[in-house]
């Protein structure tokens, strides 16, 4: 994941926007083709054929082609549907090689290679070759045209072919996880003649018609190196920017997949027989960012108060609908190194008004920004205020629009929300809590840290990185100023004769965008 | 008649220079800079300067209006930064699926207006009369938003389950081809606006059935009927004509909350997207586009006025 | 005076009927927001269950706060707003509407055709256009929503100083070398009382509705508040699950518009009646 | 044969207050019969009751209209289904309304106002040489292009013929006119007033005159019934009934009259510049285009009364208000006791504001209604003078009794008065500051006969005891041996002859002077 795409702009107004909603549910239920027909979940070995239609949030006139700057989420889709990168992280979260087959570091983790997969193709039926490769992060890290993924590839010096399938990244300074950085979607192998408006790489799917800000339609890509895959003909996205709209489109069968059901609704969907739900952990989060660099939440003692006196079971029923996981203050669970064995922090008013008193701010007043950034978003920020308020505490709720939000004092906002994908934990570091990072709202930059997390870049061995990283995430959990209360479900939703989707852990809604595995039962396929 | 006309015209246009002028100086004062809110979390000092060159941020006030002005009268609205697209493919869409909802609104409450109102005040005074003004008069009080969630209740999800409660055109096809889906926003236009143009219509009715004109023509013993379609309707028309302009004109305002309500593809959707987003050039468009509807439709229901007044047709005898 | 006005519009059965309406709905958010919480035993920001689920007598909102404590609460600061922005509006619009009927030339142009350019901007569009510039703030509501009813208090209040500066009793005034100030707060406003009462009821519903309406694109009153135009945003999504989130504040908008409106109606027919009487 | 017969006549309104009390009359073909009374006496309620037709508010109770075309048998209009009542409407019994300008339809031509009279009823011969022939008949040219033109292209005395010719077009049994020339000039009335004869005459048309104006009477009815809070107390031969009035009212009413033989002329001998309170000089008021006064030169002596006769148009309202300066852009110069007055009142000094005071034609308008009788008259006080409350509420009681106005009204707002008490308390207010000039525009106008009468009782008597000058302005010359000394004729903004009343009225020197006098009705 890269940083700037970890925003859904989607939720621009969230759960409030979402209009009647359900409003239309019994009246469309009605006419939807699945009515009569008999269907049930889909078994037995994958079907081929039929072409699916899907659902994305968001979207708009700027929606794009370009492999290596997806914005939004139809963005999204289409690039993993239409390129791939070098690796992927798959539906357990785990990296998995996609076009390269292999992707191995030097004992000093300086110089990585990739083996490219043999006979993988592009969609024009040209084999990928290493100098697409060393082309394609050419384009990437363009220093004129920067592109998304250009920012987490800075200790990139060069990329070499060395030989008929192997590339070579030499790296400015050792990087553990460099491998994790070239698993990001936004770093598409493309080939070293592409023209946005000849979109073409290896992914599953080549591209059909391109209406931006409207639909998208692609075709099987014959060459694609998965046997079998995709099994679909055809494939449909189309853009809705009202979340009830997407929601009725499923309801009368306009689409076969949307993402992004509001949580509230997941009861109301879930009664619907016709209807299932994709509910899926994730390792994303939405933290309450406090700037330890400002007063008052410069003293650890607010900080930690204000971590102390958040409900987060009562956060996840009511923010999430019970939908998510409770989280320790610390992000990338699905990371080896995750520390689970940091106490789970609960809510302890007494402790709250102690550390509060010892601050001398027994009667905190502090302003919280919000603006719907994310689904659930305007939402948390009511709950936790109303929580705050048992210890005494008074938040007051300054919400704004998400434009202004981004606006000039984004990353400047003394107390404010955000939301981030899953990533494992040095990557998120990387972006979000060294004085050097991109997006570092917290302010965070305690030198402890930022040694540590130097060392355990270029530590190889990964019991002594784990080590060190237990550590960066112990200083975290004690001196951090991320409130992170929850990791919630990405929930989508699909008609029952869709098969091949599975939960998630990314965060990207239907099963990472991956319709290569997705395949129609019967009654779908129209 | 012609000089009046132009007289008018010439005050039309000022108005609305003058609505331009507050319009552009309005969206001056927004908060945050529109190339810093375009580039979001990728603005970078280059970006942004770079983006404020590409956007005419730099040059004058005065020139900036001008720009804009002179895009605006060759039909081109601007840039808008939320969808990172022309103004124009913007709004092209939906400014015909807002004159859909506009028309069919005023062509069915317009004529029931009329005809309830005259009908209200022939009988005036008699229980019929009564029901039609309480009736009018209640439904006159109530907030457009609330007579449109009162009809999704009633028709679509509570009561009847009849009618889809928002609008779920497919991006692209255009909102006519789903008739079911424009009846409930249409409804709620009709039933916002017909309870004013009946009252109206009453009103001026009962006046001029009570003007001596109208009581000289009885006392000539022509039929009632007569009495009604050539000397007291003509009367009316000036005056009626005023209502329906102004009803006409409400709806261009007023469609944004019913728009917003069943998820319209419209205008007024478009302006609450537009300032939620604070996307400066797409609210000044629509602003200005509304503007521009109320003040064409006053003006021609001015020369409506004119044309059918022979007062002012004609020349008054020395 | 207007008090013999109110005397008289309050004769009629259907200003009976509407202050008994808005007299139920005010009753109900003053009583409500004060005493709402030992009604139902929440706070309007307590949560009573998970998010859309029947709890309690009307369910709970999208956050699971109790929908009938909300609605309870949520009354009061629409009240408010509605009376403070039509206060601004024909405070603002009689002033300006006889300054400009009395004085007449130029004066009487430039407000006139100024207002005129205010008019030609619907109310809610100009409304939107400032919360677009500023942001969705109390005291922005009131003075937006109080400015853009000035030109239409104006035009009426002008209409009316014109028709009263034609009696003689002002050219009798003038006579005696009354000044302009004088004139309009003594001779002129006591005449013109009728009409501006009939605006101010006018108004009220109208401020009403576009508070509400406001709060209900998400652009007015914010949350955490409760309020009845945002409760019906925030709940609508789920109108099949738990209607009363929608439902109740949709009729306490209704009854209350509908009894100022027929309060305003019964105002100008006793005003209609009087000026008839008194000609 | 008895063209229409009106017996027993009860009307109520609908919340059955009575108007009309058992009202009968009926009148001969050819004849003219005057129904006479004030405001408020019901009298067109009889009038429109003879073509069954009720304004809003009001419903017959009792009584029948029996009417009967020429040659027909009588029907009574009141029973006949709506239908038929409608056929004898503008074919049998027809109507000339008091207003024209308000009765004519002004989004058709005239010509076809008059021909739809003759269609809607099937008018068996040509109808467009039908309405030609009455066009003429009313004295208008009854060309195409003439048919075609629109009521408001037409001046009043037009439009009335227009309305008359409407009535006459079907050669109707009955005629009714309801004050047909309220409003136009005394030149116009009395050709209007021949036209109607005439036509009446011709056609053996039974004519129902409903007026308020006993002249009126004198001049053209043959019998007269006397309308008094609705009912009929007296009726007559006119001749009889004007010169011997059986019943009290009828007396009173006929006292009340203002004749121009009048009593005696006050005339003294003309000694121009003889002590002079208020002179004018070379006045001159334009309104954009039109000049409304071209230059008048007028003086008022101390004590002496003066009337501004003018007809409407003639200017004499701005010439009155120009004195007072509420005409900020007349020009020439009006001087007090020699001492040049601002052409603005804000202007003047309020002891120049004490010493010209004005009273207002209409007492329905010149009295605020949201103030008390005493406050208004309080207010000249207030502005103009140091009196303090108490020196104030004193002199306020003073002039009230003055003007003979009850104290118990001084407390009541100028509705729970009558006009006559508004007048009172209206020239009670331009008293209070014991003007030296007090101009009276047309202050009797809005006021019933009776009214009048007392109110030029009064201002007569106040100018004996309080030794001040008066300007009298108004339209009727009948009033001037009631009030003047002295006449000045006004005509087009300019005076066009002056002098006392005796020699003005017995010797009239302009043209225009004698066809005014000439053109007056008399008893």
């Amino acid at each position: 994941m890269n940083p700037s795409s970890k925003y859904h702009r989607i939720g621009r107004r969230g759960f409030l926007g979402l209009a009647a909603g359900l409003a239309a549910v019994p009246v469309l239920s009605g006419c939807g083709r699945a009515a009569d027909a008999e269907a049930s979940a889909p078994a037995g070995p994958p079907k081929r054929g039929g072409m699916l239609r899907v659902g994305v949030t968001g979207g708009g006139s700027s929606d794009t082609l370009d492999p290596h700057i997806p914005a939004t989420n139809p963005d999204i889709a289409r690039t993993i549907n239409l390129y791939e990168a070098l690796l992927y992280r798959d539906n357990q979260f785990r990296l998995r090689p996609l076009v390269a087959e292999s992707v191995v570091s030097s004992p000093d983790a300086t110089v990585w290679t990739a083996t490219i997969r043999k006979g993988i193709k592009f969609h024009d039926g040209r084999p990928v070759m290493p100098r697409d490769v060393v082309a394609s992060f050419r384009r990437i890290t363009d220093p004129d045209d920067p592109k998304t993924g250009a920012a987490s590839l800075s200790m990139l010096e060069s990329v070499v072919p060395t030989g008929d399938r192997t590339v070579e990244f030499r790296l400015s300074q050792a990087t553990a996880g460099f491998d994790d950085y070239l698993g990001q979607y936004s770093l598409g192998i493309v080939p070293a003649d592409f023209d946005v408006k000849k979109p073409i790489g290896t992914g599953p799917f080549r591209m059909g018609t391109f209406d931006a800000g409207l639909q998208s339609t692609f075709l099987r890509n014959e060459h694609y190196w998965v046997p079998d895959q995709p099994y679909l003909d055809k494939l449909v996205l189309t853009n809705f920017t009202e979340d009830d709209a997407r929601i009725n489109a499923l309801l009368s069968s306009q689409v076969d997949v949307i993402d992004q059901v509001p949580v509230a609704l997941i009861d109301v969907l879930r009664s619907d027989e016709r209807i299932r739900i994709l509910n899926s952990r994730t390792g994303t989060w939405q933290p309450f960012t406090m700037r330890v660099d400002r007063p008052p939440f410069d003293d650890v003692r607010v900080r930690q108060a204000l971590r102390l006196v958040i409900d987060r079971e009562q956060m996840i029923n009511q923010v999430l609908s019970g939908q998510g996981r409770v989280a320790n203050d610390l992000y990338a669970p699905y990371d080896p190194a995750y520390d689970s064995t940091l106490p789970q922090r609960r809510r302890d008013l007494r402790k709250v008004r102690g550390l509060l008193a010892a601050a001398g701010k027994p009667n905190l007043e502090v302003e919280l920004t919000t603006a719907p950034i994310q689904a659930g978003a305007v939402e948390a920020a009511q709950v936790f205020q109303r929580q705050a308020k048992d210890a005494g505490i008074t938040i007051r709720l300054h919400k704004v629009d998400t434009t202004t939000f981004f606006g000039e004092n984004y990353k400047n906002w003394d107390f404010a929300q955000s939301f981030w994908y899953t990533r494992n934990y040095l990557p998120q570091v990387n972006n979000g809590a060294l004085p050097s990072s991109p997006i570092n709202e917290t302010h965070f930059g305690d030198p402890e840290f930022t040694a540590i997390i130097a060392k355990a870049q270029g530590t190889v061995d990964t019991a002594e990185r784990t080590k060190l990283l237990h550590q960066a995430q112990r200083i975290e959990y004690e001196r951090g100023g991320d409130i992170i209360w929850a990791f919630p479900n990405q929930v989508d939703a699909y008609q029952v004769y869709v098969a091949g989707l599975v939960p998630d852990r990314t965060g990207i809604p239907l099963s990472g965008y991956q319709f290569r595995n997705a395949w129609l039962g019967q009654g779908g396929g129209a | 008649m012609i000089r009046m006309i132009l007289r008018r015209l010439l005050i039309s246009v000022l108005v609305l220079l003058v609505v331009s002028i507050l319009v552009f100086v309005a969206t001056l004062l927004l908060p945050g800079d529109p190339a810093r809110a375009i580039l979001g979390t990728q603005a970078t000092p280059e970006r942004i300067a770079a983006l404020q060159e590409h956007m005419h941020l730099n040059v004058p006030v005065w020139q900036r209006y001008f720009d804009w002005l002179s895009g605006v009268l060759t039909g081109d609205l601007g840039f808008s930064t939320s969808t990172q697209g022309s103004v124009n493919t913007l709004l092209a869409d939906r400014i015909g699926a807002s004159l859909v909802l506009l028309i069919a609104s005023a062509v069915i409450s317009t004529p029931i207006g009329l005809v309830v109102g005259t009908w209200s005040a022939i009988r005036a005074g008699r229980t019929s009369d009564h029901v039609v003004s309480g009736f009018s008069l209640v439904i006159a009080a109530l907030p457009e938003f609330v007579i449109g969630v009162a009809l999704v209740v009633l028709f679509s999800t509570s009561v009847f389950k009849l009618l889809p409660s928002v609008t779920l055109s497919p991006p692209g096809t255009p909102v006519w081809e789903r008739p079911t889906q424009l009846v409930l926003p249409v409804l709620t236009l009709v039933l916002v606006v017909t309870p004013y143009i009946v009252r109206m219509m009453r009103a001026t009715m009962i006046e001029v059935l009570a003007s001596g004109s109208v009581e000289m023509a009885r006392l000539k013993g022509i039929p009632e009927r007569i009495v009604l379609f050539r000397h007291a309707l003509p009367q009316a028309s000036g005056p009626v004509a005023q209502v329906i302009a102004l009803q006409l004109a409400w709806l261009a305002g007023g469609v944004v909350v019913v728009e917003f309500l069943f998820r319209y593809p419209g205008i007024g959707a478009a302006l609450i997207d537009a300032v939620n987003n604070r996307d400066v050039q797409v609210v000044q468009a629509i602003t200005l586009l509304i503007a521009g509807v109320y003040v064409v439709v006053n003006l021609l229901a001015d020369v409506v006025g004119i044309v059918t007044n022979p007062r002012l047709r004609t020349e008054v005898a020395k | 005076m207007s008090g013999g006005l109110l005397r008289r519009a309050l004769g009629l059965r259907q200003a009976k009927i509407g202050l008994t309406l808005t007299g139920i709905v005010v009753l109900l958010a003053v009583a409500g927001a004060l005493f709402g919480n030992m009604i139902t035993g929440y706070q309007p920001d307590d949560f009573s269950g998970k998010p859309f689920h029947a709890n309690g007598m009307a369910g709970t909102d999208g956050v699971g706060r109790d929908v009938l404590t909300r609605f309870l609460d949520g009354g009061l600061d629409l009240l408010g707003y509605g009376l403070a922005a039509t206060a601004i509006g024909v405070l603002l619009g009689a002033a300006l509407g006889m300054l400009a009927g009395y004085t007449g030339g130029w004066l009487d142009g430039l407000i006139m055709r100024g207002s005129d350019v205010l008019l030609s901007i619907p109310q809610l569009v100009f409304a939107l256009l400032a919360i677009a510039m500023i942001g969705p703030k109390g005291w922005l509501l009131i003075l937006v929503i109080g400015i853009t009813h000035a030109p239409r208090v104006a035009r009426v209040a002008r209409q009316t100083t014109v028709g009263v500066i034609g009696q003689d009793y002002i050219k009798a005034a003038q006579l005696y070398g009354m000044p302009r100030r004088r004139i309009l707060l003594r001779e002129v406003l006591p005449n013109i009382t009728g009409p501006l009462m009939v605006e101010l009821g006018l108004r009220l519903t109208y401020s009403i509705g576009y508070v509400a309406s406001l709060s209900f694109l998400g652009l007015g009153i914010q949350p955490p508040a409760a309020d009845w135009g945002l409760m019906i945003n925030e709940n609508r999504i789920a109108l099949v699950v738990q209607p009363w989130g929608v439902v109740l504040p949709v009729l306490a908008i209704a009854v209350l518009t509908v009894g100022t409106n027929l309060i305003t109606d019964s105002l100008a027919a006793a005003a209609a009646r009087r000026t008839t009487e008194e000609s | 044969m008895t063209a229409l017969d009106v017996t027993d006549l009860h009307v109520s309104t609908v919340d059955d207050t009575p108007v009309l009390r058992g009202v009968s009359y009926s009148i001969e073909p050819g004849e003219i019969l005057a129904l006479v009374g004030e405001s408020g006496s019901g009298k067109t309620t009889a009038g429109l009751a003879a073509l069954g037709h009720f304004r809003t508010g009001l419903k017959a109770v009792s009584g029948s209209v029996l009417a009967s075309s020429c040659g027909g048998a009588p029907s009574d209009v009141l029973a006949l289904p709506e239908k038929q009542r409608r056929a004898l409407r503008g074919r049998v019994i027809s109507y000339i309304p008091q207003d024209p300008a308000l009765s004519l339809n002004h989004s058709l031509r005239i010509g076809k106002q008059i021909a739809e009279v003759l269609e809607v009823h099937g008018y068996p011969g040509s109808v467009e040489d039908r309405v030609r022939e009455t066009l003429t008949e009313v004295g208008l040219p009854s060309d195409t292009e003439y048919q075609r033109r629109y009521p408001h292209q037409l001046s009043g005395g037009q439009q009335q013929r227009v309305g008359i010719a409407m009535a006459f077009a079907w050669k109707p049994s009955v005629v009714v006119l309801d004050e047909p020339t309220t409003g136009l000039d005394v030149t116009t009335q009395a050709l209007i007033l021949e036209t109607v004869a005439k036509l009446a005459a011709e056609q053996d048309t039974a004519a129902l005159y409903i007026t308020h104006d006993l002249a009126v009477v004198a001049q053209i009815a043959h019998r007269v019934a006397v309308m008094y809070s609705g009912e009929i107390v007296e009726s007559g031969a006119a001749r009889q009934v004007l010169h011997e009035p059986q019943h009290s009212y009828t007396r009173a009413l006929m006292a009340a009259v203002p004749g121009i033989e009048g009593p005696v002329g006050r005339s003294e001998a003309e000694e121009p510049d003889e002590d002079v309170v208020l002179r004018a000089e070379r006045i001159e008021v334009s309104y954009a285009d039109t000049k409304v006064l071209r230059g008048v030169d007028l003086a008022v002596r101390r004590g002496e009364s003066v009337l501004l006769l003018g007809e409407s148009g003639s200017g004499k309202t701005t010439l009155s208000r120009s004195l007072c300066g509420l005409i900020e852009k007349c020009t020439g110069t009006v001087t007090l006791d020699g001492n040049p007055l601002s052409a603005s009142a804000r202007k003047r000094s309020c002891e120049q504001l004490r010493d010209v005071q004005y009273v207002f034609q209409s007492p329905f308008s010149s009295l605020n209604p949201r103030r008390t009788i005493a406050e208004s008259v309080e207010v000249p006080l207030r502005q103009l003078t140091d009196l303090d409350k108490d020196q104030r509420r004193k002199r306020v009681a003073e002039v009230l009794e003055q003007v003979r106005l009850d104290p118990e009204y001084a407390d009541r707002l100028p509705g729970g008065l009558s006009g006559g008490q508004r007048q009172r308390a209206a020239i009670a207010r331009a008293l209070v500051t014991t003007p030296k000039v007090l101009v009276c525009d047309e202050v009797t106008s809005a006021l019933d006969v009776s009214v009048q009468a007392t109110i030029l009782e009064l201002l007569g008597e106040l100018r004996t005891e309080l030794g001040m000058s008066i300007l009298f302005v108004t339209h009727n010359i009948a009033l001037a041996r009631h009030v003047a000394d002295r006449i000045a004729v006004l005509r087009e903004g300019l005076i066009v002859e002056q002098g006392t009343v005796d020699r003005v009225l017995d010797a009239p020197e302009h043209e225009y002077t004698r066809e005014l006098l000439a053109n007056t009705p008399k008893l």
